[in-house]
């Protein structure tokens, strides 16, 4: 019997409301505002309330895809990942730096989008990026 | 925000102008009732009937793209009448004087034309908002998606600090920020132009700074921005992009435009967890974790970084997306190995002055409100007390320009884009929740009712709606939340894709696209 | 409908937001029900609805309910003319505004 | 207060009473609902008082449900304060939980929270800790009867108008267990826009709470737009006793009607 209760924060919009998930056999089944979190003080919108619908969506991707012969073919991640880090480095060293471009984001965590920045001037050597805050 | 949240509840009025409050930010709206019903008073300006309209004191509809005109109607007012603070205009703000030229040009007569609301509720406006003890500011998209985005907003940060309604407790400028960690990604340097914490890439102080910490050369060359990496794979200078988490194939303007860059692209990387339509372009397609997958933090609109805490293990092969940058860059050649993301944290504060104070261990409880510089200090709940970040408040001299495109006999219909409320975005997680697809599955179109007549269409029908760029087929909704002659689409649906005709028009500093105004010809479709 | 105890209080309150400006519910004697009870039902729904709708706001005589056989067609006419009378009375239900 | 409850927890673990409790935990700075599985580790374990008393209640019936359903052999046990036990017992009838297979723990309200509740009866039939405090009347209820009719309407036009359609009434509602709901019927309401249809979207979740609403009042404290929602069900609630002399989950409830006054068993 495993049910567990996960306090976080809503993956939807600016407000940044506060919530549990419930996770009972290891599948997200769940969501109960959080009482006390500042924003939201136990109230959610519609899209809060069934956030946790998408999650274990049939339609998720589950395995890295690799186009081959015009079409995307499940690969394995060293695949993937050699693949692309390969062409990244061929494209860099052809074309400059600047010939390589990174769309950051805005629904993944800070720690993701300052490792992706890092990497685009670190590794790549570019400043280009950007990401749709605009949108 | 300049000020946070909950804030909102203790003002006395709050304009709130271009925000579908109840359905883009519900619980902000939370805030915005209980002020209303302490006695606040609510203005609300938007040309379209928003549900929070229903339960304004002044509702104002102004025509599409016309908010620096109304604004400085408002202000017109407010000098004319000595409502404004003199002594915090001259003690904390510069640039009065050019200032007050322009808007005295700016009668309630010239901008009842111009605008469409009446010069007596601009009148009613300027004067509960300037006489208020604290006078607030909502704004969200129907501000920002304008050639005159910038604009816009500076005409904002105008009327604020001319009544002083800023720097203190329930007053300020309050952007309402659309994506949940749109803040974060720009706090984290996923912009162009700066380092994170804002930190210009073209000051060599900073270059350096981060060249040590990241042991690495860098360049110093502003980066180019979404619309400059379209246009340079069409030129072909842009040849690799990676895409993490967008969709630009559904949310940016004239997708027809982006399809044709996009699929220039000799190496194009989509880091998703669904296969959206821009992922189905790519040549490498990378499963990404969603939220509930990882742990991370998420900055809110208010500036308040709060935690992401893992709930279960990514679904199949699917990996969290530091792990994927991380396993990459060391491919790549440029080793990272973090191992959990307060260890990217710890790095994040080191480099970063607002986030000085921020760990995990910090974020128990109710997070921490940047700037937040030192390990002891609290987090901030408002910005700009007792002085301005660049020191004194710049006023800016602001003439009304009408949006980019017009209408004509040929696309005589004005069309406005933005969100419902069931829906999110590009729909990549809300049309796969089975709930909000069942209460909203297709997209519309808002007619009002004598528009509908004149085309004889009934609620349900099929249109045509075309602009210069594009095509859409799509149901109508007869509603009076439109006015005559304007007409407005949810962008979510992929199907009924608003932005093939959108004006990729966009604000010259910004790069804002012109999502909320262009024009469309409308027939019934057979 | 079949019987009076079909009639959910959900349909009378549809109606009455759609454009009614007033509900008869019509059922056989009570006592007389062909499904035993139907007509018990529909008399205490009505009387639970009425209540909420007074709480609410809205004239409770918008909504009644009679007792009626098919063979007493001239108190059927009664009825409902009085009904009617009383309803146009009343004036335009104040829910229809709202929809 | 709270010793006396985790006391009496800690012993129906140990001695394998039940498989798990369901109670509140105090983590990451919030108070949560939370399946407590071994009585050796009660570590954060409280009551549901974080600033005021019961500031913090969910509706841990409804986790109870799901967990049951899961795992319909196993013996739970759970916190209750007086709602919550009106709740049980409602659950019961309905055929939603097995009594054998509940173990409640019962915990009496302070009278502070009791005046806020407007509670008829602010403390379960048995419980571990607390006094019992005194009921209170529906000061709420008789505030808008007081108010002329008409314009009672315009009151609750004005606040079902701020209806954002979040479905949090419902969906906090630890009554709520139907598998298709009337709110979402399309034939019966609007879909697709906001606000709900007024008034008639909260008039049908009213009448539906007829037979079930136990006075929890965790509606309104998840309401976003702070719809008076609990005045609102306080007086189904009085039509339906009236009506049928029933509350849900009174001792003296004599099964007068079945839960759902909509359903079948009208008569008397």
């Amino acid at each position: 019997m495993e049910y567990r209760t996960v306090l976080t924060t809503c993956t939807y919009c600016g407000c940044g409301c506060g919530f549990y998930l419930e996770v009972l056999d290891g599948r997200v089944v769940g969501t109960i505002p959080c009482k006390t979190n500042p924003v939201s003080e136990g109230k959610l919108c519609v899209k809060g309330w069934n956030v946790h619908e998408f999650i274990h969506s049939p339609k998720r991707l589950t395995q890295p895809l690799l186009r081959k012969d015009g079409a995307l073919t499940p690969v394995s991640w060293d695949e993937a990942l050699d693949f692309t880090a390969k062409r990244m480095r061929e494209i860099k060293e052809a074309n400059g730096s600047d010939s390589v471009a990174f769309l950051a984001s805005a629904k993944v965590t800070n720690e993701e989008n300052y490792l992706i920045q890092k990497f685009a001037r670190a590794a790549v050597g570019t400043n280009n990026v950007d990401h749709c805050a605009r949108l | 925000m300049t000020n946070s949240i909950v804030e909102l509840e203790n003002a006395d009025c709050i304009l709130v102008i271009g925000s579908n409050t109840t359905s883009s930010h519900p619980l902000v709206a939370t805030r915005i009732f209980r002020a209303k019903a302490r006695g606040a008073k609510i203005v609300v300006a938007d040309p379209r009937f928003v549900q929070l309209a229903n339960k304004a004191d002044l509702y104002m509809r102004h025509k599409l793209g016309t908010d620096v005109a109304l604004i400085n109607g408002m202000m017109n007012v407010i000098l004319s009448n000595g409502w404004h603070k003199q002594d915090f205009v001259d003690e904390r703000t510069e640039g009065f004087e050019e200032f007050r030229k322009v808007v005295e040009q700016y009668t309630p007569e010239r901008v009842s034309e111009i605008t469409g609301v009446s010069a007596e509720d601009i009148r009613t406006a300027a004067d509960w908002y300037a006489n208020a003890k604290a006078g607030s500011i909502v704004y969200c998209m129907g501000i920002t998606q304008h050639t005159t985005g910038v604009d816009n907003v500076k005409t904002l940060a105008n009327l604020s600090m001319l009544t002083g309604h800023i720097g203190r407790e329930s007053t300020g400028v309050n952007p309402l920020r659309g994506q949940n960690n749109v803040q974060g990604a720009c706090d984290m340097g996923g912009l162009p132009n700066v380092y994170p914490g804002y930190q210009p890439v073209n000051v060599a102080a900073n270059k350096e700074k981060f060249e040590k910490a990241w042991n690495a050369k860098l360049s110093d060359k502003v980066g180019l921005t979404i619309p400059g990496v379209l246009e340079g794979l069409s030129a072909g200078s842009v040849k690799a992009v990676v895409i993490v988490g967008e969709n630009p194939m559904v949310s940016d303007p004239d997708v027809h435009h982006v399809e044709k860059a996009l699929k220039n692209a000799e190496l194009l990387v989509v880091q998703d967890i669904f296969l959206t339509p821009t992922a189905e372009l790519a040549h490498v397609v990378l499963p990404g974790a969603s939220f509930a997958e990882k742990d991370g933090t998420f900055s809110n609109t208010e500036r308040r970084v709060q935690r992401v805490r893992k709930a279960v293990e990514p679904v199949g092969d699917a990996r969290e997306d530091w792990k994927i940058f991380q396993d990459l860059s060391t491919r790549f050649g440029y080793k990272m190995e973090y191992g959990s993301p307060a260890e990217i944290m710890a790095e994040i504060s080191s480099v970063t002055p607002s986030y000085g104070g921020i760990s995990f261990e910090r974020l128990e409880g109710d997070g921490l409100l940047w700037p937040c510089p030192s390990a002891e200090h609290p987090g901030t709940k408002f910005l700009h007390q007792g002085k301005f970040s660049r020191g004194r408040g710049l006023f800016h001299a602001i003439e009304y320009k009408p949006p980019a495109e017009q209408i004509d006999a040929e696309y005589p219909f004005w069309l406005s884009t933005g969100r419902i409320h069931v829906h999110y975005h590009t729909g990549t997680m809300t049309r796969n929740s089975p709930t909000l697809h069942k209460e909203m599955p297709e997209g519309f179109l808002e007619v009002n009712p004598v528009d509908a007549r004149a085309l004889g269409v009934k609620s349900g029908d099929a249109v045509r709606v075309a602009s210069r760029r594009g095509e859409v087929v799509i149901k109508v909704d007869i509603t009076a939340r439109v006015t005559q002659g304007t007409v407005f689409m949810p962008f979510h649906f992929v199907e009924t894709c608003a932005n093939l005709l959108t004006n990729p028009a966009n604000d010259p500093i910004a790069k804002i696209p012109e999502y909320k105004v262009c024009a469309v010809q409308l027939e019934k479709a057979l | 409908m079949m019987c009076s105890g079909m009639v959910s209080p959900d349909l009378i309150l549809r109606a009455l937001s759609k454009g009614a400006d007033g509900v008869l519910v019509i059922g056989c004697h009570l006592g007389e029900c062909h499904y035993l009870e139907g007509n018990y039902n529909a008399a205490k729904r009505v009387a639970v609805l009425k209540k909420l709708l007074a709480f609410a706001g809205v004239d409770p005589a918008r909504l009644r309910v009679e007792w009626l056989s098919s063979a007493e067609a001239p108190t059927f006419v009664r009825v409902t003319s009085e009904f009617s009378e009383q309803i146009k009375a009343l004036g335009p239900s104040p829910l229809k505004e709202v929809a | 207060m709270v010793e006396k409850v985790k006391a009496r927890v800690q012993e129906l673990l140990a001695s394998g009473k039940v498989k798990g409790f369901i109670g509140l935990r105090e983590l990451h700075g919030h108070i949560g609902p939370y399946l407590f599985t071994d009585g050796g580790d009660l570590d954060g374990f409280v009551i549901g008082d974080r600033k005021a008393a019961g500031d913090t209640r969910y509706p841990l019936n409804t986790q109870l449900i799901m967990i049951s359903r899961q795992y319909p052999e196993e013996t739970l046990g759970v916190l209750v304060r007086g709602c919550d036990e009106r709740g049980l017992k409602t659950l019961f009838n309905t055929n939603q939980l097995k009594p054998e297979k509940v173990v409640s723990v019962g915990i009496a309200c302070p009278q502070e929270l009791a005046d806020v509740c407007e509670c008829m009866k602010p403390f379960p039939e048995e419980f571990v800790a607390g006094e019992a405090s005194e009921a209170r009347p529906f000061g709420s209820v008789e505030r808008i009867e007081s108010i002329e009719i008409g314009e009672r309407l315009k009151v609750w036009l004005g606040e079902f108008a701020k209806c954002i359609k979040c479905y949090g009434c419902r969906n906090i509602c630890p009554m709520c267990y139907c598998p298709e709901c009337t709110l979402e019927a399309k034939d019966f309401q609007a879909v697709g826009s906001i606000a709900s249809e007024n008034p008639i979207f909260h008039l049908t979740r009213a009448l539906h709470m007829a037979g079930r609403c136990i006075d929890c009042g965790l509606c309104s404290e998840a309401c976003p737009a702070d719809i008076p929602l609990r005045t609102l069900y306080k007086k189904i609630a009085d039509i339906v006793d009236l009506e049928f002399q029933y509350r849900p989950g009174y001792q003296d409830s004599k099964g007068k009607m079945s839960p759902n006054v909509l359903g079948e068993a009208a008569k008397h």
